[in-house]
């Protein structure tokens, strides 16, 4: 599904993010990317749906090879890949109702079914009373899980997560994490990069470890950690 | 699936382009703003340049050619004359004025010097003439030439310098005149495009988003496309009023300049009305324009 | 502690303001772009309309009095009128012209029509005249009703209708253009200060996290302030060339009016100079004008 | 050195965030806030450098009435209130250094001085090498930590961080911590909002849980928790 041979990347500002890295991802696995802060993990995710281009190396998605995929065809790509941002990347004028149902709009969705999806995302992450509100007035909390909506309420095959637990509350992060191994269990592919030690070694699935732009550890049911 | 749209995403693309010109509040009152004022100024130079032109035609239609009849013709003579004139091309009118006329004329034309001449009543040295019109004033020099070479015309007379001069004139007024009015439509495609592209500017990480979520190119750009349309409409409302309103104040007003007799505005109707559309339909393009140019260049993501 | 600012502070906005130009990248160049745009407008219509009044002005000057002598005075009584004029206060020049002078004058005035009056050449019917100038024109008429009241006196002349109605008509077309001049500036002032505004707005997020990290009003105005006088003076140095280079190049180009007397442009130096710096002027005030009052409504944090 | 009392906040949307809050903060406190998402925790942070005014209730800082001071002064008042925001908010077209020494010129300090505390900082918060960058060339924990860096640099009476370790990796959230503990052992007040059970239960502090808007519990070296 996800398969990535000897990639590089180095940021125009000289940053050398990713040193080589080697990954192979099944369709339906769940995957933690763990490693310290400024390791790579967000490029590495990034990658996935094209918001950052390898300097060398090759990707193949969904057994698309994304170099030679042609400009135009990007937008169906990312349709399939829901993503978590870590900065959660709403729209700023849109309220939370406008921002979830825009993944459905742009599959060209039918309005009676777009209100649907959208009102049952936001049951899940128990915004349903908040959706005429726009970002800003939000919580931090609210804003991410605004975000996590956005990204599986159009049932895509891959869903992406870089930190999407950072500002919840453990029992929110609990109720996320269900709703995750959820979707997964229906034949989802889960990539979640994460700082949370008690989540991945509680919920045990693979866990790859970058640190300094390297794979440093790729373990079924693995702990959290990223020293060798 | 790139190719054909659903009808109700067209609606949606139409809903989302006027919504964002609520939810852009205080970006699309200085958008309109600038599309405001920029259209005011063009349409007050394309209705003093178009008006000017106006007067200038005037002053031209108002040379005449002056056919001086040998004193020697008698009057059959002139009146095969005046036929012969009238059966040139390009011919308005012609009048006859007898030499008695042409005296009071001129002594009139010179006004409290001319006094002096009255003396001469009894003795007058002038000739008959024809007084000849050309329909295109342009035309003028020619049908000189042409009368010139008829039997019993003593000489023509259109005062050709005053009328190579004002020509000329008026063909440099009208080439300034001409720049002027492309310059500022140059101008106004500039500063109105210019300012919706820092609006866009402004909005260029929400189009990153779009891209980022799985829109395509031609998703984002629609509601731009209504947007920019709607400012465009927005921004003529008071230019087109002004022209409305001030237009009728003007030709309803300028009684005070009746002792020129060449300066006439254009008719209210439909001068005002095509003005406006005129306006209108730069203030869209440009809207339009300036609107699908700027966001084209945040697309790349 | 709120008063006096330390030197270190003002070099530090006059640093953070020259980089604020460059930070902002393309905002910048937007901003800059739009006064550019608007300047050169400006400078061209205040080219234009100044150099139009100074052509008015011309055509004026060259109104004169034709005062018509008794046919019965002799020599010296001709003297003594002419000193008695050149008594008056506010009179220019005095020409004496004789009748053979005017009337050679008149038939070359009357162009080809004019030779008919050769015979009469003998039998001049004219008056020995002086042809006097005003210092002011508005003065014509006062000076030619004083000279009325002269003796030897026959009648005088200066074209009472043409005048007023030249003098009418300059007045409309000054009002006129310094319409279009004052318009034009408030065009400007809005146009920058609302292209301005826009970029600020961008920025309405800067401008509160630096408010929540304990930023004054007056600490966030400098830079701003420094950074609308930047673009002002960005904004100016094309419309300056373009007024150095342009109109050099018209008044060394204008040769082809050369016909018209009246149409000569004001010297290069310093109308060029002066045009330049109030063009700088009007830049460097909206600039700062329209940054300042933009930043004020974002500081409310 | 803080005091509230019956605070209400509703905001412009009508949303009700604090419900009657009373709380008193002595200097050299640390205090941990703790609460599901959207209790209001940021809300009642913001009150403290008034990035938000009640909508009814008192509160004095520093012994400063916040209702009676005029707006000139609040300047004055946020420099010494070190924040770190839960969003960062750091200035995009500005360096990490520049960033971070905008909070030193503000207080027209030298720029020997400057550059000196502006290093120390960047040391402890281990982005020495990143001075030069702007905040889209981060990653979210490097951002996050030019938030606490700025906030920590004119050694601010009070340091309020919302959320600072949301985004960091459990030793790098350590190192902070300890750099906590070490600026509070010097006199200065510590305010925390933090969803980190495992924080909260190791360094024992006392503990505000606020839910719905309401203090439900406050208690010295208390553990993480928010049902009453
Ligand atoms: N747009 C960018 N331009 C330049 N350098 C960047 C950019 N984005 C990230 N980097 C650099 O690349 C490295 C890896 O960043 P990345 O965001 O992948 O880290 P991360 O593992 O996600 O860290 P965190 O846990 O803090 O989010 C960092 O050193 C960062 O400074
Ligand atoms: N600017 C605002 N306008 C309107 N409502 C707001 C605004 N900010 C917050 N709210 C609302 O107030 C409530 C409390 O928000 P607050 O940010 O204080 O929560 P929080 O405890 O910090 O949550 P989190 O842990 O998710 O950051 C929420 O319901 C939120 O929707
Ligand atoms: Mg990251
Ligand atoms: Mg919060």
């Amino acid at each position: 599904m996800i398969l990535m041979k000897d990639i590089y990347k180095t940021y125009a500002n000289g940053v050398t993010a990713l040193n080589g890295i080697s990954v192979d991802i099944k369709q339906g696995e769940f995957v933690y990317i763990v490693g310290p802060s400024g390791a790579g993990k967000s490029t590495f995710i990034k990658l996935m749906y094209r918001e950052v281009k390898p300097t060398q190396g090759t990707i193949i998605i969904n057994e698309i090879d994304m170099s030679e995929i042609k400009e135009r065809k990007v937008p169906y790509l990312r349709r399939d890949i829901g993503v978590i941002f870590q900065d959660f990347k709403l729209l700023p004028k849109l309220s939370v109702y406008e921002n979830i149902a825009f993944a459905l709009e742009v599959i060209e969705e039918s309005p009676r079914n777009i209100r649907k999806r959208v009102m049952d995302v936001l049951e899940i992450v128990g915004l349903k009373n908040k959706a005429r509100f726009i970002p800003d007035e939000l919580s931090g909390g609210e804003q991410q899980r605004v975000s996590i909506a956005r990204a599986i309420v159009n049932h895509p095959k891959i869903v992406i997560a870089d930190e999407p637990t950072g500002n919840l509350d453990p029992d929110t992060s609990w109720g996320i994490m269900k709703t995750f191994e959820e979707i997964n269990a229906r034949g989802t592919t889960i990539i979640m990069a994460t700082h949370s030690k008690e989540i991945v070694n509680t919920i045990k699935k693979r866990v790859i470890a970058i640190e300094d732009g390297l794979i440093v550890r790729d373990q079924n049911r693995g702990e959290y950690g990223y020293e060798i | 699936m790139n190719t054909a749209m659903k009808f109700r995403t067209l609606t949606r693309h139409l809903r989302e382009g006027c919504k964002n010109i609520i939810r852009n509040g205080w970006m699309t009152i200085a958008s309109v703003g600038a599309v405001t004022t920029t259209l005011i100024l063009v349409a007050a130079f394309l209705a003093l340049v178009l008006n000017l032109n106006q007067m200038a035609n005037n002053i031209e239609n108002d040379v005449e050619i002056k056919v001086l009849i040998d004193q020697t013709a008698d009057e059959e003579q002139i009146t095969d004359l005046g036929d012969n004139i009238k059966a040139l091309s390009g011919i308005d009118t012609v009048q006859f004025s007898s030499k008695d006329d042409e005296l009071v004329g001129l002594i009139e034309s010179m006004g409290e010097e001319g006094e002096a001449w009255q003396l001469y009543e009894q003795d007058n040295p002038l000739s008959h003439a024809y007084a000849v019109k050309a329909q295109n004033p342009a035309d003028t020099e020619r049908i000189a030439k042409d009368i010139l070479g008829m039997d019993n015309v003593q000489d023509v007379n259109y005062g050709r310098d005053y009328v190579e001069g004002l020509f000329q004139f008026n063909d440099y007024a009208r080439t300034i005149g001409l720049a002027i009015i492309i310059g500022l439509v140059f101008t106004a495609i500039f500063l109105i495009s210019n300012t919706i592209k820092i609006t866009i500017m402004a909005r260029s990480r929400e189009i990153g988003i779009q891209k980022l979520v799985g829109a395509t190119n031609g998703f984002i750009r629609w509601p731009f496309f209504i947007e920019g349309m709607l400012l465009g409409i927005l921004g003529s409302l008071i230019p087109i009023g002004a022209i409305l309103g001030g237009y009728y104040y003007l030709v309803n007003n300028l009684g005070v300049l009746d002792n020129y007799s060449f300066v006439t505005l254009l008719p209210y109707n439909p001068f005002a009305w095509q003005l406006s559309l005129i306006i209108l339909a730069i203030g869209v393009l440009i809207g339009i324009w300036g609107s699908v140019m700027s966001v084209r260049k945040f697309l790349k993501v």
